[in-house]
């Protein structure tokens, strides 16, 4: 159950492992200063950690062409992260400060960013979903051939906007790649205390669409089936929907005391670990050596120390400010 | 040229297409079937089924959609077949619409125009009478339109696609079958400012959409009793064009304000209230309001006449502010 | 195709089908009616007609008990004729008389009858949806044995309130029965233009729910199909769901001009007239005589034009009164 | 007792449960999770998962499922987290909750008390900030609750189940936690008349829910500077308590009205249209008004205090009114 799909053990392949490592720990690494940093009190509003679903952010995005699209939720710093957003003006957003990726407007759970086609940071759940759609929908009518891509939780399958944005995509054969963050609790509402049907690929056949799950632990088999869904959008192929089963190891956010979950069933999960899973599969194979493992490791402390500078460096907008950006200052293109 | 709002409506919608290739028509039936009020009749022939694009029963995940074609680059026009379903889909306009140039730190702007029918006066019960253009007036970052005129019908469109962020654009039920003259030259008009449709002294009636040919005939009734009042078509709902208003009322000072919506909360309050903190010293009386009654729209047509904002009633509630001393 | 499958020819059996009969006929005379009130004006608004569909309406009602409970859409005349609301009472109502039997407060599209649990009357479509869950939740949790019926158009499965309702229901196994009246359009949209999966009895099975179709057409093969899911229903078998095909022979609304369709089409459904179909079956089989058929025509002309004078003779409600009925008068029970 | 408003809405919803075997709670998390503000923590343990109920996430569905169970015989609570999130159901509430009464000519009523969580100053940034309670009392057929007291915490929400009707209750979200001494015996409040927090001679400060402890706050400067202020707290949105507003107004002759709510189409304008109308003669000031600035939330925490409405800015506008003369 903790093994992974990692196979090859070419050169290019196992870069590209430490590559997908690397990434994963850059998200847990932000994610852990997030947490010490709303403990003393540099980040307040709403904090949500991705902490254990890393590789689904670092599998998926790994697939994506720089001018593809992304649509997220409100737990979506690795998301941003691994978009190439930097982490400094991640944490600077968080901070309040102008530098960061939305001037300190947006928050943990509004980060955007044009420059790399991120578009939110939703803190409506399923709220993203016609977002994404309507991406697609200016891609189609446009000849272009990118793919949007809109992560969710398995809690938005219950809302209508998940029904009513499957139903146009599927209707109108848009290139959008749904995947579905299952990580089994919406809050404290457990899958099965919340869907009649658990089985969500299943349900998203129902309408006609193209739909796998994987082990979302595992950051190979996400990026492979993730790989195969996004080339089959790009070439054509329409809509197609990802359910990547999962868990969070942290609560749901900083208000959470985890009364619904057993402290056992978390720590089965944590086994599975996907950093640790695919750096022990490399190590075994060869394909990391404990100085490649510090390398990574100290670089992504690095990057993560910088942000923190960058982020308590930052400046607060002017109040005269405020309100700006209620409507444009000027036209579009 | 004689045309119908409707007509003006329909030119304003084919002109838009044919300027702009980004610009798309998406709704439900605007299609096939014509348009359920027939305003975009022939523009599925004309325009073919990607432009002119039915959309299924699912007034959230095509207005969401709608905001994500904006974002894309496109400049799509939602229909959504009246205001009363429009609630299905409040939280796209609300959340995202007119959230997302600010959160995202000016950097996402949505450049989505959403047409809908407003209105009651049709005995279509209370479901589907509603009047919430002053209600969506309450939210920062849309903009919000009620063309009353044939100009306006023609020439709102093109403007508020130019318009970088979500515009709203209301159009009273009563008024498709309205007829009249269009200069053949008629084009994009301005969106932002108030219209006098009647100039006047003694009074100003404060209004826009639906009840602007109310208001107009009452004003008529009140020149044969002497009392000569000014006529404001509000033309834009928010941001409301305050140096109009205070304008008019500096002349006159008094005013009465006339809106379909319920009393207590209409945009007629927000008007009343502005009026009194910038010109409270120029009153001569205080502003009157006369908007629909606080009841679901019944369908028996005596009941929902007495539940609308009539000439009658804005004819006694102006005499009764121009018989106030000040 | 235009066969029945009325088989018994027992006294009973005859009896119930001729009831059947009647009981389509008698839709068919009413909405023939208000077709002909509101060309001269005497009802207005927006009318919907059910012509074609009362196969339907009939033989799903004619599984009900008494405090079954029925929750409808604007195209609900029909039904609540047949769950016992007066013909009188609802040509009152759209004549907007205070005899009407919502006083003349919601007109055609806003039928309600407490007295046989007649919930409406929905003009949002799909509105109805959640109302019916709430009413099953309630028969629930107070452990009676009753059934709530919702009718609805094949239009309202693309809504979110449809995924969300049947999601409820099938979650907490309530005992509602959703009734899809699919007769291929919603307005001009027909049914391929507006779902991905136009098996809408499949679609409900990916809930979780029992879930079957029947010919609409076919009174008969309604009535079975109904009986078969309210027992099962009311036996705690959970929430189930009746994919109706018919077909609407008259245009959506009066201001239709049925652009979208086919004249052919119209008339090849039209030589599935239930009630022809009906009569003509049981004509063959001789449970039908020309006398028994006159008779069901008088009666039912009868009550009809009994029902317009009850209308005409109405009375307007007061205009005092306007504001009655926004918040209660009394405390209820 | 010493309690919290959290823990007094607690004991409000456990007694109700009690009292009733028609009562039950119904929402996002209320149960297993214990609440997400912990308002029904141990509730679940108490009752059981049919009478404290979690609901997937679908608003639409569960508000009118709980629309529903009030016309079936129940009398449920139905927990929407937070305002933000009604707008997916606000369909449910307008065009069923609010018009089913009306729309039957009578026949049926919606015993339905539907809690939520609104209002900003917690850094939740634009989605998760609005004070929509002043929008919501446009509807006729709701009435609008704004509990800002422990007492009215224990209290209102008995009194609203036994209404009839539809009753909104909104917990502003920075409620929660204060503290204070509550009657043993509290129990049942009225839930249609305003309540005076302050009196006072000089102004009346009229507001309501999360902003009256900025006003108490307030008044007590202004008394440091002689200004003697009356502190009205509405308690309930709809239906006004007109009585109460005009009351205090014919004795002070000086009014601000404060509310979360963004200015523009705020409840605050309806009052002051209300004062205008009916007291215009007797004001010596216009009716002044604090509201949020027009804007989506922000997160950052200096700019979503700058766009609230503070002590500090309501003293001024006090300061403002009473220095005007009349
Ligand atoms: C429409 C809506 N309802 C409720 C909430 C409150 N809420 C925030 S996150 C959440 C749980 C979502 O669970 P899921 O979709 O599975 O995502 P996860 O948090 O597990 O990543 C809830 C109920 C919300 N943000 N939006
Ligand atoms: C939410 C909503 N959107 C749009 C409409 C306008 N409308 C009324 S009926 C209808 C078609 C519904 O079709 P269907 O559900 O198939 O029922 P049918 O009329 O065929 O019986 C539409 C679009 C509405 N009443 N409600
Ligand atoms: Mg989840
Ligand atoms: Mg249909």
């Amino acid at each position: 159950m903790t093994g992974t799909s990692a196979r090859g053990t070419g050169n290019a392949d196992s870069d590209h492992a430490r590559h997908l490592l690397r990434q994963m720990l850059r998200v847990r690494r932000l994610e852990e200063q997030c947490v010490e940093l709303y403990s003393a009190a540099k980040i307040r509003g709403f904090l949500h950690v991705y902490i254990g679903e890393e590789a689904v952010a670092a599998g998926v995005t790994s697939t994506l062409a720089p001018d593809d699209a992304v649509v997220a939720t409100y737990r979506e710093h690795g998301h941003a992260l691994l978009r190439g957003v930097p982490a400094g003006a991640i944490l600077a957003e968080m901070y309040g400060h102008v530098e960061g990726c939305c001037r300190g407007r947006g928050g943990s759970m509004h980060l955007f960013d044009a420059g790399t086609r991120f578009y939110g940071g939703n803190a409506i759940v399923a709220g993203g979903l016609p977002l994404a759609v309507g991406l697609a929908l200016a891609d189609k009518m446009s000849g272009r051939s990118r793919v949007t891509v809109c992560f969710f939780g398995e809690g938005a399958v219950a809302e209508g906007a998940f029904h009513e944005s499957l139903n146009l995509a599927a209707l109108w054969q848009l290139p959008v790649l749904f995947c579905c963050e299952n990580n089994l609790y919406a809050m404290g509402t457990a899958l099965a205390r919340s869907e009649s049907q658990t089985d969500i690929a299943l349900k998203a056949a129902g309408y006609e669409i193209a739909s796998w799950s994987a082990d979302g632990m595992d950051v190979l088999a996400v990026e492979e089936a993730a790989r195969r869904a996004v080339d089959a959008v790009r070439a054509g192929g329409g809509p197609h929907f990802l359910e990547l089963r999962t868990y969070r190891f942290r609560a749901h956010s900083m208000f959470d005391p985890e009364r619904y979950r057993d402290k056992k069933e978390v720590s089965r999960w944590m086994e599975r670990d996907p950093i640790n899973t695919l750096r022990t599969a490399l190590e075994a194979s060869g394909q990391l050596s404990a100085k490649d493992w510090k390398s990574i490791q100290q670089d992504v402390d690095t990057e993560v120390e910088a942000a923190v500078e960058f982020a308590e460096a930052g400046t607060p907008e002017p109040l005269e400010d405020l309100t700006r950006f209620v409507y444009s200052e000027r036209s579009p293109e | 040229m004689k045309t119908t709002y409707r007509e003006a409506m329909r030119t304003a919608i084919r002109d838009a297409l044919q300027r702009d290739e980004r610009v798309f028509l998406m709704g439900e039936d605007v299609g096939a079937y014509g348009g359920c009020f027939a305003v975009s009749l022939g523009l599925f022939e004309e325009f073919g089924p990607e432009r002119i694009r039915d959309t299924p029963l699912s007034e959230a995940g095509f207005v969401g959609a709608g905001i994500g074609a904006a974002l894309g680059g496109m400049r799509p026009i939602v229909e959504i077949m009246t205001v009363n379903f429009s609630l299905l889909a409040l939280d796209q306009l609300v959340n995202n619409a007119a959230t997302l140039l600010h959160m995202s730190g000016g950097q996402f702007n949505v450049p989505l125009v959403i047409r809908m029918t407003t209105g009651a006066g049709r005995q279509l019960g209370a479901q589907h009478s509603h009047s919430l253009e002053g209600w969506y007036a309450h939210i920062p970052g849309l903009r919000i339109l009620t063309p009353a005129t044939l100009e306006d019908a023609r020439g709102m469109l093109w403007t508020a696609l130019e318009d970088p962020d979500p515009v709203l654009i209301f159009e009273h039920g009563t008024l498709y079958n309205v007829a009249g003259d269009l200069a053949d030259d008629a084009g994009p008009v301005d969106i932002s400012s108030a219209a006098v449709r009647r100039p006047g002294q003694d009074i100003s009636l404060i209004t826009y959409g639906g009840t602007l040919p109310a208001v107009l005939d009452a004003a008529t009734q009140l020149a044969g009793e002497g009392i000569d009042a000014e006529v404001l078509d509000l033309r834009v709902l928010r941001p409301l064009d305050d140096a109009a208003i205070l304008g008019s009322v500096a002349k006159t000072h008094r005013a009465v304000v006339v809106d379909e919506g319920w009393r207590s909360g209409s945009i007629s309050a927000e008007i009343s209230a502005r009026i009194t903190e910038n010109a409270f010293f120029d009153l001569d009386a205080p502003v009157g309001r006369v908007c629909s009654a606080e009841v679901p729209l019944p369908y028996a047509k005596h009941l929902e006449l007495a539940a609308l904002p009539t000439a009658e009633r804005i004819v006694a509630a102006a005499r009764e502010a121009v018989g106030t001393r000040g």
